[in-house]
């Protein structure tokens, strides 16, 4: 036995001893005492999980005084390995660009994090909504509009 | 004149217990098998040839869906990979980050083999326990990453974000919670004489047969292959923890469960032993062609150039090739990166143990029951993700 | 006429039925269950009589019949099955090797 | 663990001919041999005890179509040795239509890789006891992973006709 | 406990059916188990016949006699048999030997056998089957069931004889044994039925029953008795060894050795001199017959004993030892003294079943050398062996004290008080051979230096205590043996003879005046010569084997003829086999060639033939169609029923 | 009261034919599955027709032993044999055929012509006149280790041979 | 009129009774998941009613609606035959059980048992014989080869532990003398037959577990192996009567193991039937506990388990038993 490394035969071996019934009998007392513990189901729509602060949820673009902050350098969407985001870039009268479009497939989307990572103005963020439903692929197309507060696709239950 | 003794059988790709779509063609003796022939490529998604059209830091979430259920430690193996390619060395607190979540994806990894496999033989109970432990380490996954099952956490040279203390909380708990649920695992698989009577003198796979199948990891280990790679060849601070690898002897299913098992607790220690050691320092090496951090970019125009510079043409490669292989949830996994001087990997491989460990299935199940093909398939603990790619 | 009678003659035609199967059916294992029906033909006799006698005998008669067809099942079975192990066939006409 | 140099010493020492480049990259040895010379080489890894390569990691080919190479593929064997632990990588040239001698007799584990290189870039290997398409289905026409295979594929927007490829897969 | 007789020979029958049938999956299991069953059989069998030989003692003398009926076994017309067991002084005293002596040996061949792999449950069935034969034999109440052990016995012996049946020698020295036997049955089974018709044709009581049969024996004329008894005689012979039917024994020394020591010398041989002993009433009223019985037994202890010079081979030496010592007992109860006869039956089963285990064990620890002139110097090597041996020499030899001494002299005391001085000169004469012939064994095997052969030499061992401990039990019964049966002459009050005297004498035929009273002075004179004669054979071995070793090598050299004549035992065998065996061979093929060939083999051809053309005839019916022999047995069905039906 | 009598009676009848046309369903059945059903429920009705005429202890085991245990080893070699085989097939019917079906003709009528001495008119089942301990488990019992001891003891010796051969039949060669 | 009453109390009690089992067998499915949940550190069925009580009834609503499918090549009489069968056998055991004594009722003395037949025990494994070719013809007539190995395990299955579930049950009959479960039950009344056979009521529950193919004797369904083995083609309302039957064994199972060990529905202070059903549902209790904690085993080694271990030790029990009684 080469340094690092130890058998397992003699586990195997002690294994033995105990006889047929009495190992029986402890897995019925182990699964017992699970019988009578507490349970660890969550009631999902009426009970939720505490999720923690980097949760990866559907993107959120963020506003500042009522603007994107986005300034719709295409850097996420160039990032974004399946191709999710597509952004269509314009300029304002004042010179500012911001994205004319922005469209997120939440279908395609990985949720891989690589666009919040790249985004230069922190423009876009998760947010820690997890449960977005519908019926319809169309659905999933997120425009700009409905990225800023999606909390509303927060599933209620029926 | 004689009759046809023998009858085919499909098992899979829709069967409960091939874990995934992989398909096996059996022949049969009554319930004796005389021939299996493992079909894959349901699952085929051609990873290795989209990373082709990827820069080398878009290719990493592509690894995370290799083994999905311990994707971390497919991340790792990836960047290594691009980092033994571009001879960079990473942050000592990173490289601890990625051991701490490497090991804690394979204890997730294994979590999912003793609950299917435990499945497979009828014990329902198992697989309910070990998702419910399961879930702790994904809370900690989660509180690092972000993300559960997909985290995507390592980045090339380094990881995407630094840890906080929440998460050494939970991973402290969950190291001090652990040993006795693996006690409950063996109390009710080890010690129960129907599982030792299922699994022992099952798939029996000699030392020779072993190394010349390619077998690595718990399999091959089992067999008496004394191959780790964490101890062959040591990556990301592995020879700074003090951990052991169990090995057994006779090769069969049972000393696969039992290596596996042990594995669970030499994967608490060395969390332990990274956690507690934990040194501070940055978790991103600072080098320039790569990512620079968000502080910076705010800030300093050099580093949003930067950063145009690394997402939209990446950076390039020497040109050579590299193989770097972590000892994965399932045996050796390896990365095979070939650079053209490009800023994408001109050719990629990925050799993923259970591909190999499929290969040797036929090897292990003729002249067994049909019933034992389960316990072999739950013994190799197969991912089909990672197999088709 | 009393029941018996009506047994007698489900017996005497549940028997000739038994009887015209084996003689008629190819399948060995049709056959086999043809010469139980006639067993079982014979056992109703038995019984008929045992009711109409007001003996136990014939009952009794039935109880060994019954362990006499389970131990003729458990070897013609096994025949059988060695049968179309060794020829691929359990059909009378092929199985006709017995010739000479 | 043996330094790399010293490994690339060693094979070349003993197979002069069949060398045809050496390096030693990161730490790992790499070696390119002649096809021909191919068997005769892995069998001298195996046998010889300083080396023992008694492990084959992985096989599988490189594409070097837009550099129009003449030999047109590497066939590349990562090679390990489980008791002296160090590796090597074992590459070899072969040009489209040619064949490769199959290290299936050599080592085992050659079976999946080997079968897959076959199937994603048509190489063949010769001695392979059951060389089939192994991912792709069976009846596939191309070798996807061939440069000159664009990522969407042929038929991308090709309706997906069931009946077509049931008689491939009834084949099978 | 009288009642529960039959368990003595139902314990070694379980052993039988035990070891018979599951035997070769015990002896993979656990040798151990096997032996147990099987001395554990025979040691119950020795406890029950003990605790009936107690209850017996309480008894008055004249109670002494049971019959136990087990079960009828046939009925046919006039004969009636049950399997029935009597029992009384003779019988007990018998069985308690035979189960006792039985019982060592069956220890003894735990160590011998144990080398002994894939037969050893044979080994022991055969034993055990012995051991219920014999019982039979001795616990029988009437002919029959003795018979069937007497068979029983026979088919021990042959099966035990040929024991290593792979050597072809050993395997025809079993056939031998067993044809020797078959010829005294046959002689045993004429006087049987002599016998059984005779008793019934004069007394009107047709029986087989030892003791109705003898109680009547005095109404037939004598000279039926006497041939009656010369039939059973043969029968005797054959089994007991006696001229001219004694060639067997010396040959059936390639059994093993236990086997040796327990039938042929100690149980099965005695089984003729016990029969006569049965049969007091018959040979006290056909004395012609028991003339032949004592002039026999004479002449054969004689001719033994001076076969027993010249050989080589120990367990030979020991085996004509046997035959001679035999011969004494028939002398003995030729001479009407029963109960001297079987006294010597006892105590010679004690010393000779010793010192068969002796040589047996000498055998063991020089690794089946048999050949007297390969051993010597083994005093110190094997010491219990040496010591138990010596005891054994002294006590054949007569010496005072020991157990020989004292039956032996009772047979000679009473050979010369019933006035067959001739006789009594053989037997004294035959004494002192024997002392020296004994003697030259002793000295040849465990003094002077070594000739064993030298890689023999290094495995030289005592053997285990399963073979010592029996031996030094036997050792001590041979020494002590002797004192159930201390003559009045010596103080003692011959209680062995006044405990089987009521077997004896049941007949109605007086006994007493066969014996001519002997003074005092000359009983003690016979001893002193008997001793004498002893102690002079064993200083001729001494002079002889230890002294002058030259003498007997010169002796050869002065009388080759005498040698040779002694070495290859008179040519017994040879006349045999020019008398009987050439002839009956000639008649054998003259036999074969016309009976069987011609007429036997040319009716059952004919038949055959015959078959045969009828059957090629109906092979057409033949189809192989399962549902074509249904028709044929509807048919049969068809006309049954039609006939039961209608007519 | 009539409707307790003729409730019986009435089982009695439709078990009568029932068991007849499963009879003839077991020999015209293509498909040997069938057949084997076909078989079970003949046995089923014979079962019933031994209730009726009160051994109830009769029917139970012949429901157990034959129903249950025969037939399942009857279906279990079907299963193992000839499942896929094609049962349909020309079928042409030989001399010797005839003739026996001749022979069984004539049987037949035979056993009916004895069997019908009484054919006079519905009498009903005669069951009242049993005592109530015939066909009980006692009643039986006590007659098969009394009188029935000896053939009790030799069946048992023919299943244990049936045993052995069965299991020496079964047992698969070594050779291959 | 007396008769017409007899005949009222008759269908009126057959009704309740079999109305009452099928409730039973439908809640003991809403039991099993409960508890399984429990088990497993989960809640079970929480949505249909209060704790999904209503659940049982939604599933039974649901089986209806779905699509009856009988596959293209199977034998269609046979198949819709076979849970039928299967169905049938296992309600009608039920009719032989004692459930309570005897209540008083217009007059009457009823008894708490729907046929009082005194080859009860016969009557028991008859049916058991009969029901198991449910399993063996659905798997058969599914024409699938998943389902034909299902139904071969079920058959082997069946031949080979009814013998040692005889065997125990004659040692049972042997203390009681007498065939009758009504008479077992009677004979209980002081000492219940788990004391004077305890090696009996083991083995009863081992052999009740393989007679109604329960983990670790599941070899007829094996869902890992044989992707649900026998019943692998059924859908909608044939397949519900597969699974109502299996829970109706379960429930049957404990209910003999009841009557046969644990005194039937003796027991103080409450009435009858309350202390039978709560003797039952602890024996299914222990059935579903016992689930959750094996692995199955294999047929090979179920087989040398009933034949090897199993049918001796019965033997035994049976033989040390007729000894012990035929002393004292």
């Amino acid at each position: 036995m080469k340094k690092g490394y130890y058998s397992v035969d003699d586990i195997r071996e002690a294994l033995r001893k105990p006889g047929y019934v009495t190992p029986l009998l402890k897995g019925l007392r182990y699964t017992f005492k699970m019988f009578m513990s507490k349970d660890v189901t969550i009631q999902y729509p009426t009970e939720r999980r505490q999720i923690s602060e980097r949760w990866r949820g559907i993107h959120r673009l963020l506003k500042e005084n009522d603007k994107f902050k986005c300034v719709g350098c295409g850097l996420c969407a160039e990032v974004c390995p399946p191709k999710a985001i597509t952004i269509v870039t314009e300029e304002s009268e004042e010179g500012e660009r911001y994205p004319s479009k922005f469209q997120i497939d939440e279908l395609r989307c990985i949720f891989c994090g690589f666009c919040v990572e790249v985004c230069p103005k922190d423009a876009i963020e998760y947010s820690k909504v997890y449960d977005f439903v519908g019926y319809d692929k169309k659905e999933f197309l997120l425009e700009k509009e409905d990225l800023v507060n999606p909390e509303k696709y927060i599933f209620q239950g029926k | 004149m004689a009759a046809e003794r023998t009858w085919k059988l499909h098992m899979g790709p829709h069967h409960p217990s091939t874990h995934g779509v992989l398909r096996i063609e059996l022949e049969l003796e009554g319930e004796k098998v005389l021939k299996a022939t493992p079909i894959i490529g349901q699952l085929h998604r051609g990873i290795e040839k989209i990373a082709e059209d990827f820069t080398f830091h878009q290719a990493i979430p592509l690894t995370d869906r290799l083994d999905y259920t311990a994707a971390s430690l497919n991340n790792l193996g990836y960047v290594l990979a691009v980092e033994k390619l571009l001879g960079i060395e990473v942050p000592k607190r990173a490289q601890y980050l990625r051991v701490i979540i490497s090991e804690l994806s394979r204890i997730m990894g294994h979590h999912l083999w003793i609950g299917s496999a435990a499945l497979d033989l009828g014990a329902m109970t198992v697989v309910f326990y070990t998702f419910a432990d399961r879930e702790i380490i994904m809370e900690c996954i989660e509180e690092a990453s972000g993300g559960r099952l997909t985290p995507t956490y390592m980045r090339i040279g380094g990881v995407s974000k630094d840890v906080n203390e929440k998460f050494i909380e939970k991973v402290k708990y969950f190291v001090d919670m652990f040993p006795e649920k693996i006690d409950g695992y063996e109390t009710l698989l080890t010690d129960n004489i129907i599982w030792r009577q299922r699994n022992e003198d099952l798939a029996v796979i000699s030392y020779d047969e072993a190394i010349n199948l390619g077998l690595t990891g718990a399999v091959g280990r089992a067999s008496g292959v004394n191959y780790d790679v964490r101890k062959a060849f040591p990556y990301s601070s592995y020879e700074d923890f003090d951990f052991e690898v169990p090995v057994g002897s006779k090769g069969d299913a049972f000393d696969r469960y039992m290596c596996r098992m042990e594995e669970f607790r030499q994967s608490v220690r060395i969390i332990k032993q990274a956690i507690e050691n934990l040194p501070d320092g940055p978790v991103m090496a600072d080098i320039p062609y790569l990512n620079p951090p968000q502080e910076k970019v705010r800030t300093d125009i050099d580093a949003l150039i930067r950063r145009f510079k690394f997402v939209l043409e990446g950076f390039h490669a020497p040109k050579g090739e590299v193989y770097q292989s972590v000892e994965g949830s399932k045996g050796e996994l390896g990365f095979y990166l070939y650079s053209d001087g490009g800023s994408k990997p001109y050719r990629c491989k990925i050799k993923s143990p259970c591909y190999i460990h499929v290969s040797a299935l036929p090897a292990m199940v003729e002249g067994y029951m049909l019933s034992d093909i389960i316990t072999a398939i739950g013994g190799l603990d197969i991912v089909l993700g990672e197999i088709d790619r | 006429m009393h029941s018996h009678v009506v047994v007698l003659f489900l017996s005497a035609f549940l028997f000739s039925i038994g009887a015209i199967g084996v003689l008629v059916r190819k399948n060995a294992i049709i056959v086999f269950m043809c010469i139980e029906l006639m067993f079982n033909a014979a056992n109703l006799a038995l019984v008929g009589y045992s009711h109409f006698l007001k003996s136990i005998d014939g009952v009794m008669l039935v109880l060994f019949v019954l362990a006499v067809a389970a131990a003729e099942a458990g070897v013609g079975l096994a025949l059988f099955v060695l049968l179309f192990r060794n020829k691929g066939t359990i059909d009378v006409d092929k199985l006709n090797i017995l010739k000479w | 663990m043996a330094k790399a140099k010293d490994i690339i010493k060693l094979i070349q020492k003993k197979h002069k001919k069949a060398v045809i480049e050496a390096e030693e990259f990161r730490g790992d040895p790499i070696v390119k041999v002649k096809k021909e010379k191919l068997i005769e080489v892995c069998e001298f890894l195996v046998k010889e005890k300083k080396l023992a390569y008694n492990l084959l990691v992985d096989v599988t080919a490189v594409d070097f179509l837009p550099y129009k190479r003449t030999p047109r593929f590497d066939i590349v064997y990562v090679l390990v040795s489980v008791d002296n632990e160090h590796r090597l990588i074992l590459k070899t040239e072969v040009d489209e239509g040619e064949k490769v001698p199959s290290v299936y007799h050599i080592w085992k584990s050659a079976n999946f890789p080997e079968r897959e290189t076959y199937d994603m870039f048509g190489i063949e290997f010769e001695g392979h006891p059951d060389l089939r398409r192994l991912l792709m289905w069976p009846g596939y026409e191309h070798y996807p992973l061939r440069k000159d295979f664009p990522t969407k594929g042929y038929d991308f927007d090709k309706k997906w006709d069931p009946e077509q490829i049931k008689d491939n897969v009834l084949k099978y | 406990m009288i009642k529960y007789v039959w368990l003595v020979p139902f314990f070694p029958l379980i052993g039988v059916l035990i070891n018979g049938i599951l035997g070769w999956k015990l002896e993979k299991i656990n040798k151990g188990i096997i032996h147990w069953i099987a001395c554990g059989a025979v040691g119950l069998s020795f406890l029950v016949v003990w605790m009936i030989f107690r209850e017996l003692l309480n008894l008055p003398p004249e109670h002494r006699h049971f019959e136990i009926i087990v079960y009828n076994w046939f009925t046919s017309g006039v004969l009636s048999v049950n399997v029935a067991y009597l029992v009384d002084p003779l019988s007990i005293t018998m069985s308690l030997f035979v189960t006792g002596v039985g019982f060592l040996i069956h220890v003894y061949s735990i160590g011998y056998m144990g080398h002994d792999e894939g037969r050893y449950y044979r080994y022991f069935t055969y034993l055990n089957l012995f051991m219920f034969s014999m019982i039979n034999l001795i616990l029988a109440n009437n002919f029959v069931l003795m018979f069937l052990g007497w068979e029983g016995v026979g088919v021990c012996s042959y099966l035990l004889i040929g024991f290593w049946f792979e050597n072809k020698e050993f395997a025809s020295a079993g056939k031998k044994a067993f044809v020797f036997n078959r010829i005294g049955d046959f002689g045993f089974v004429l006087g049987m039925f002599l016998l059984f018709f005779s008793v019934g044709k004069y007394t009107d009581i047709y029986t087989l029953n030892f003791y109705n049969a003898m109680s009547h024996v005095k109404f037939i004329p004598v000279a039926v008795a006497s041939a009656v008894g010369i039939l059973l005689f043969i029968g005797a012979t054959g089994k007991s060894a006696q001229i001219p039917l004694y060639v067997w024994l010396p040959d059936a020394m390639a059994g093993p050795t236990p086997v040796s020591a327990l039938i042929h010398a100690a149980t099965m041989v005695t089984a003729g001199v016990y029969m006569v002993a049965r049969c007091a009433p018959l040979y006290l009223h056909g004395h012609s017959a028991m003339e032949i019985v004592a002039i026999i037994g004479g002449v054969t202890s004689f001719f033994a004993a001076t076969m027993a010079i010249a050989q080589y081979d120990i367990k030979k030496v020991i085996a004509y030892s046997t035959i001679s010592q035999l011969g004494y007992m028939f002398l003995g109860v030729g001479v009407a003294a029963f109960s001297a006869g079987v006294f010597h039956i006892v105590t010679h089963s004690f010393f000779k079943a010793l010192l068969f285990l002796g040589a047996g064990s000498v055998i063991h620890a020089l690794s089946g050398e048999q050949d007297m002139r390969k051993m010597g110097g083994l005093k110190d090597k094997i010491p219990v062996t040496y010591w138990t041996f010596l005891i054994a020499c002294l006590a054949i030899s007569g010496i005072p004290g020991l157990s020989g001494f004292f039956s032996k002299d009772e047979i000679l005391g009473k050979t010369f008080a019933s006035g067959h001085y001739f006789l009594w000169f053989l037997g004294t004469v035959t004494a002192g051979l024997t002392a020296f012939y004994m003697f030259r064994v002793l000295f040849m095997t465990f003094f002077g230096e070594s000739r064993v052969e030298p890689d023999v030499a290094k495995h030289i061992h005592e053997s285990p205590a399963t073979m010592t401990v029996p031996m030094i039990i036997l050792a001590v019964l041979s020494a002590i043996g002797g004192y159930i049966g201390v003559p009045h002459l010596l103080g003692g009050s011959n209680r062995i003879e006044s405990f089987l005297e009521p077997s004896f004498s049941y007949g109605g035929i007086e006994t007493e005046n066969l014996f001519h009273h002997v003074p005092a002075g000359t009983e003690y004179f016979l001893m002193i010569i008997a001793v004498l004669v002893g102690l002079a054979g064993i200083y001729v071995a001494y002079l002889f084997y230890m002294k002058n070793k030259s003498i007997p090598e010169n002796l050869v050299k002065k009388y080759p003829t005498l040698h040779k004549l002694l070495y290859n035992k008179w040519y017994i065998d040879e006349i045999y086999e020019a008398v009987f065996e050439k002839p009956g061979h000639f008649l054998g093929s003259v036999l074969w060639m016309i009976w069987d060939e011609l007429i036997v083999d040319g009716i059952v051809k004919g038949v055959s033939n015959i078959v045969r053309g009828i059957g090629c005839g109906l092979r057409f019916v033949q189809t192989g169609s399962v549902q074509f022999y249904a028709v044929g047995v509807l048919l049969g069905i068809v006309i049954t029923v039609t006939y039961f039906l209608n007519f | 009261m009539l409707a307790e009598l003729m409730i019986p009676v009435i089982i009695f009848f439709m078990a009568v034919f029932f068991a007849m046309g499963s009879g003839v369903m077991v020999v015209c059945s293509k498909n040997p599955v069938h057949s084997a059903l076909w078989m079970v429920s003949t046995l089923f009705s014979t079962a019933i027709i031994y209730l009726i005429l009160q051994f109830d202890f009769i029917a139970a085991i012949q429901v157990i032993v034959y129903a249950g245990a025969i037939m399942m080893l009857i279906v279990y070699v079907i299963m193992l044999t000839s499942v896929d085989e094609e049962v349909r097939r020309k079928y042409r019917l030989r001399l010797y055929q005839i003739v026996g079906l001749a022979f069984i003709v004539i049987i037949f009528v035979e056993l009916v012509k004895t069997g019908s001495s009484h054919l006079t008119g519905w009498e009903g089942l005669d069951w009242k006149h049993i005592p109530e301990t015939f066909g009980s488990v006692k009643y039986i019992a006590h007659q098969l280790f009394s009188k029935y001891v000896f053939p009790f003891e030799v069946v048992s010796v023919l299943l244990l041979a049936a045993i052995a051969g069965s299991v020496v039949l079964a047992k698969k060669d070594k050779k291959d | 009129m007396d008769f017409l009453i007899d005949i009222a109390i008759t269908v009126v009690f057959n009704l309740i009774v079999f109305v009452g089992l099928l409730l039973i067998v439908a809640y003991s499915t809403w039991f099993e998941r409960k508890l399984l949940g429990d088990f497993q550190l989960r809640l079970g069925p929480m949505r249909v009613g209060f704790h999904g009580l209503m659940q049982p009834i939604a599933d039974a609503i649901k089986s209806f609606f779905k699509e009856d499918v009988i596959p293209k090549n199977a034998d269609t009489v046979v198949f819709i035959l076979a849970p039928m069968l299967s169905f049938v056998c296992a309600l009608g055991v039920i009719a032989v059980i004692p459930f309570g004594g005897t209540v008083h009722i217009f007059g009457r003395d009823v008894k708490l048992i729907l046929a009082d037949i005194d080859v009860s025990v016969l009557y028991i494994f008859a049916l058991a014989a009969l029901g198991s070719y449910g399993c063996v013809l659905g798997g058969y007539a599914s024409y699938n080869k998943y389902s034909l190995v299902g139904a071969l395990r079920a058959s082997a299955l069946m031949i080979s532990y009814e013998l040692p579930f005889a065997l125990t049950i004659i040692a049972v009959v042997l203390v009681s003398g007498t065939l009758s479960f009504s008479g077992i039950v009677d004979a209980q009344a002081g000492l219940w037959n788990i004391v004077k056979q305890p090696v009996a009521f083991i083995l009863a529950i081992i052999c009740g577990l393989a007679e109604i193919n329960r983990t670790p004797f599941d070899m007829p369904e094996t869902e890992s192996e044989l992707a649900c083995g026998f019943n692998v083609e059924y859908s909608s309302m044939k397949f519900s009567m597969f699974f109502m039957a299996e829970y109706c064994h379960l429930f049957t199972i404990s209910a003999i193991i009841t009557t046969l060990f644990l005194g039937g529905w003796h027991g103080p202070f409450l009435p009858g039937p309350i202390w039978f059903l709560i003797k039952s549902i602890a024996l299914m209790y222990f059935f579903i506990w016992e689930r959750s904690t094996y692995p199955r085993l294999r047929i090979d080694q179920i087989m040398r388990f009933g034949w090897k271990f199993l049918l001796p030790v019965s033997l035994a029990n049976l033989v040390v038993t007729a000894i012990v009684m035929t002393i004292f």
